[in-house]
């Protein structure tokens, strides 16, 4: 597959226009991942509530695959509940290490589809799940922290 | 003689060395504990990656880059495999074996302080002596060490009655398979004992991982060291294998590039293992090759090496315990030994005849062994001995290379009775 | 067009890999600041020396041994002689540059304690900072750092303003050539600023050696890290140069075989260099390698070389200046200046592409670069910047090479330029 | 050249016979020098008198080579002055890195000449010199003594 096929025009314009980008307030978890061998890197935050992830908010640098990987991750995840967001980042995983053997599910991944292109470019799957890998991170430092809170009412 | 379970003629084709000459005498290459012969597949391999695929990995993100990540990446998880690790990412890709455990005492050892005790045991290769002896200089922390029986194995009896491993024991660091002796350890068994008391497990597996089947749950140990070069594959490589949550846990040791996560002025974070512990441009041609070696160990297959090897040991003994003066230092029979058998040669009036001398006349009709301490002087100050020689096979080696040995040392003793010592008496 | 003081269509056929191709396009690997590609002649070496004399160095005695001992030690006397060594015992074999360093860190640093400083500068490579973090760590010691100029030089006049370099400095560590500006650094006169106050120098030497002439004595340092990947030789191979008295007075970094005078479990002595420093089997068909290497490029001679490059640098440059939304990050004229240019690049209407998207459509079309902060996050820091796309020259980049990048670069802009960007503004 | 050539009848003699062997009292300087790679280790005093060389004495572990060689440097040295032997040390070890291409000088060298071989035996040469390299650092160490015994008394 040609490189330019793997640019897709879904990509390019979420590079250009971030969605839910920019830290916010509050946020139950934040947490920093950097791909140490090119130095892309995000700090995102994570708000859940009871297992709703209300909100996803990140400041990132990198390339247009970690950036519009990251916007369209926020997309999806943000109103599902916890599980189905755990999934989807299982999916997308998944889908990024079938160097491109596995049809993507539009239905479930929708825009994040666009990166099935990139799995054929090994060195760019760490840039499209740098934002998700951060995104479960800090998702079980939330809960973590949730538990923490409930077993400390305890 | 013994038969091996695989083609020993085909395989041996594979090490085009085997087939020199030394002078008139075919060459009967008996040092491998010292360093293996490489099958012509790892060689090529090598060769082929730098003649068609060389970049450097990670950082080099293009085609090229692309290519050599994944053949060393894919080498990392072939190590792994071979010897049962769990994930890929407890492989740390060191220089040798010998890094590998400096590694280990420098990581853990950040951990130590005077009262601590590291035990090791005196039948150590300096690689797993030194390193503790440095540690325990810097930190104040005592070293210990395992004796052994006067068959050559550890003295597990002392060492209960010594208390040697109590609750002040850090780190237990003990050869799996002896370099000299030939012993195989109860690592098992010793790393249970040291994990109830708390402390931390290394094995030096640099003889062990080359000869036997190797699953690293089974040896019980939480780090295990081995060395490219002594398993067909290059020099430049060893490996240090860790449990991952140890590994997670512990602080690096080489800084420097691909080693770090966020670098600043003030200072820097750290990747997760084995990144953290690899810094620099890795051994990348040498891991392709070491993977190319683990490739052809595997098609041949483990159990058949080491029965195979074991068959050899056997063999060997019952050679050398034909010869008279000749003194075998570790255990007589191959249980529980591995194919290194060192001796010491007298004359028939008693006169040592130094392994140096051994050496270079076995040399001379092409019997290559290894005379010396053999980079374990304290077990031979322990035996009373400055020095010996050892002779030691692998999968290649033939039993008519062992013959070679046997008639050879015969000529030895001749030699040294027909000259000066006797008519001197 | 420049042209090559040798027959560079020739010397080109010494690399089989340049002839790749990746898809449609001819491969134009502009990636050698980062690793070099291996001539034949190096690649034979090796597989000769493994297939013909391989065997442990030092402690085998037997033919193999003392053909590979020769081999090793031959490459050693290359290396010293290449560089203007005093003496083959002054080369220290490690694994790369990174351990060089980590070598230099450790040793030099038994003798510092809070107080102390150490100087590097914000252009270094993580491989010549954090070892040096990690000593202020571990001993208290302050480190400081020389910042860079606009045109990304050495700021001398600032550095002299804040007595950067006073009684309290013990140790200066400087790259000689930056890997991403490409500067080429003033070390031997900052080294006699450093003697002046009885400081250790330690240089860099990573970029340079490869690339320049190399006399030691010129640059004025103390001891000197650099990497044989880098200057046509394997993986898995560098180099500690350091003056022959200062080494003797430096206590060893890692323990174990064949870096020992005597081991007793009491505790040891140590050999003298360089073997004190080489623990363990040491990288010997890399050294070989490394042999081979610098044979070539003597062959072709490293005045031609560096000439080739100063030529091929300034064509670059010039082409690169032609690229409208082009920054070169370094100095801008081939003065004073290596082969590494680094740039950044942003469409007519101003958006950053990054560095990894300009990396990978030209890497579809065969031009290979590095994209991403060279290990050199600090630098980046300090320009502003994230990251930065790095096109490197050696001896055999062909200046059709750098016209494919520079076509390349203009489709990059359009690309971006022609998708989204610009409908959406 | 064979093997059974570099073993020279009169190495294998000093070898059975070492002369001068066991540490003797009184010495200017004691120094021990190992062979890393091997193991053979030897402590060795000297004592000198103005610029004599009046006793050589050693106890060391090895090969026939490096305890025959050291045998021989005895009978060579003890009795000459500082001077003759320094030079007899620096002729042997010529002799000893010339791969055999030398023709050793029977007058100066005498018993040491039937090292000649071991030249071509380059992993064998540092077995040869262990005692002469002994012997020339503690003619140093001594030197130093007693200049340092001199400057003390001034
Ligand atoms: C200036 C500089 N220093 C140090 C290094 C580290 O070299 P290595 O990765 O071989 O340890 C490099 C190369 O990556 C470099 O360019
Ligand atoms: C038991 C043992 N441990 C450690 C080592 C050291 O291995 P390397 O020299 O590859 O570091 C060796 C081999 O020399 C060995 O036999």
């Amino acid at each position: 597959m040609s490189v330019e096929a793997m640019y897709q025009e879904i990509i390019l314009e979420h590079y250009r226009e971030k969605h839910h980008s920019g830290l916010r307030e509050p946020f139950g978890a934040q947490v920093h991942h950097v791909n140490p061998s090119c130095g892309d890197e995000v700090t995102l935050r994570v708000l859940l509530e009871g297992d709703q992830v209300t909100d996803v908010s990140y400041d990132g640098v990198g390339c247009s695959i970690s950036q519009a990987s990251t916007s369209v991750m926020t997309d999806l995840v943000i109103g599902r509940s916890v599980d189905e967001a755990l999934a989807l980042h299982e999916e997308f995983t998944a889908l990024m290490h079938s160097r491109g053997e596995t049809e993507p599910d539009e239905d479930t991944l929708e825009d994040a589809v666009a990166f099935a292109g990139v799995a054929k470019f090994p060195a760019r799957v760490k840039c499209a799940l740098l934002g998700w890998s951060a995104f479960k991170d800090a998702v079980a430092q939330s809960a973590a922290g949730i538990r923490l809170e409930e077993s400390n009412d305890e | 003689m013994p038969e091996a379970g695989y083609d020993l003629a085909a395989l041996r084709a594979d090490f085009p060395i085997l087939e020199r000459r030394v002078g008139d005498h075919p060459l009967a290459y008996l040092d491998s504990a010292n360093t293996s012969q490489k099958p012509r597949q790892v060689v090529e391999a090598i060769a082929a990656h730098y003649l068609e695929h060389n970049a450097n990995v990670a950082r080099a993100m293009h085609v090229l880059g692309a290519e050599a990540t994944e053949s060393f990446e894919a080498a990392r998880a072939a190590v792994a495999g071979f010897i049962g690790a769990d994930r890929p990412e407890e492989i740390v890709f060191t220089k040798n074996a010998s890094e590998a455990l400096n590694l280990a005492a420098h990581s853990l050892g950040a951990r130590l302080g005077p009262g601590d005790e590291i035990v090791v045991s005196v039948m150590e290769h300096h690689s797993n002596i030194v390193p503790w002896q440095l540690l325990a200089q810097r930190t104040g922390a005592t070293l210990r060490w395992f004796d052994i029986t006067a068959e050559g194995r550890l003295d597990l009896e002392r060492a209960a009655a010594e208390n040697l491993i109590n609750e002040r024991t850090a780190i237990v660091s003990l050869t799996w398979v002896s370099n000299v002796l030939g012993t195989v350890n109860p690592v098992a068994r010793i790393a249970a004992q040291a994990h109830a008391v708390g402390a931390t497990v290394v094995v030096d597996a640099s003889q062990g991982v080359p000869q036997l089947p190797t699953r690293v749950a089974d040896l019980g140990a939480d780090l295990i060291a081995f060395t490219g070069h002594k398993m067909l594959g290059p020099t430049g490589i060893g490996v240090l294998w860790g449990r991952y949550d140890l590994l997670a846990t512990l602080p690096p040791f080489l800084g420097g590039g691909e080693m770090i996560e966020v670098v600043t002025m003030q200072g820097s974070t750290y990747a997760p293992p084995p990144h953290r512990f690899e810094a620099g441009t890795p051994p990348i041609a040498q891991a392709v090759g070491l993977g190319a070696a683990v490739g052809y160990l595997r098609g041949v297959g483990m159990d058949a090496i080491a029965a195979h090897e074991h068959e050899l040991t056997g063999y060997l003994l019952g050679r050398l315990a034909e010869i008279e003066g000749l003194r075998v230092l570790g255990p007589t029979e191959a249980v529980d030994r591995g194919g290194a058998v060192a001796f010491t040669l007298a004359t028939r009036d008693g006169l040592d005849i130094h392994p140096h001398d051994v050496m270079q006349l076995l040399d001379s009709r092409g019997v290559a062994v290894r005379g010396g301490h053999h980079c374990a002087r304290p077990l031979h100050d322990r035996l009373g001995i400055q020095s010996s020689t050892r002779a030691s096979v692998y999968l290649y080696t033939a039993p008519a290379e062992i013959d070679a040995l046997a008639e050879g040392l015969g000529y030895v003793r001749t030699f040294f009775e027909g000259h000066s010592f006797e008519g001197h008496r």
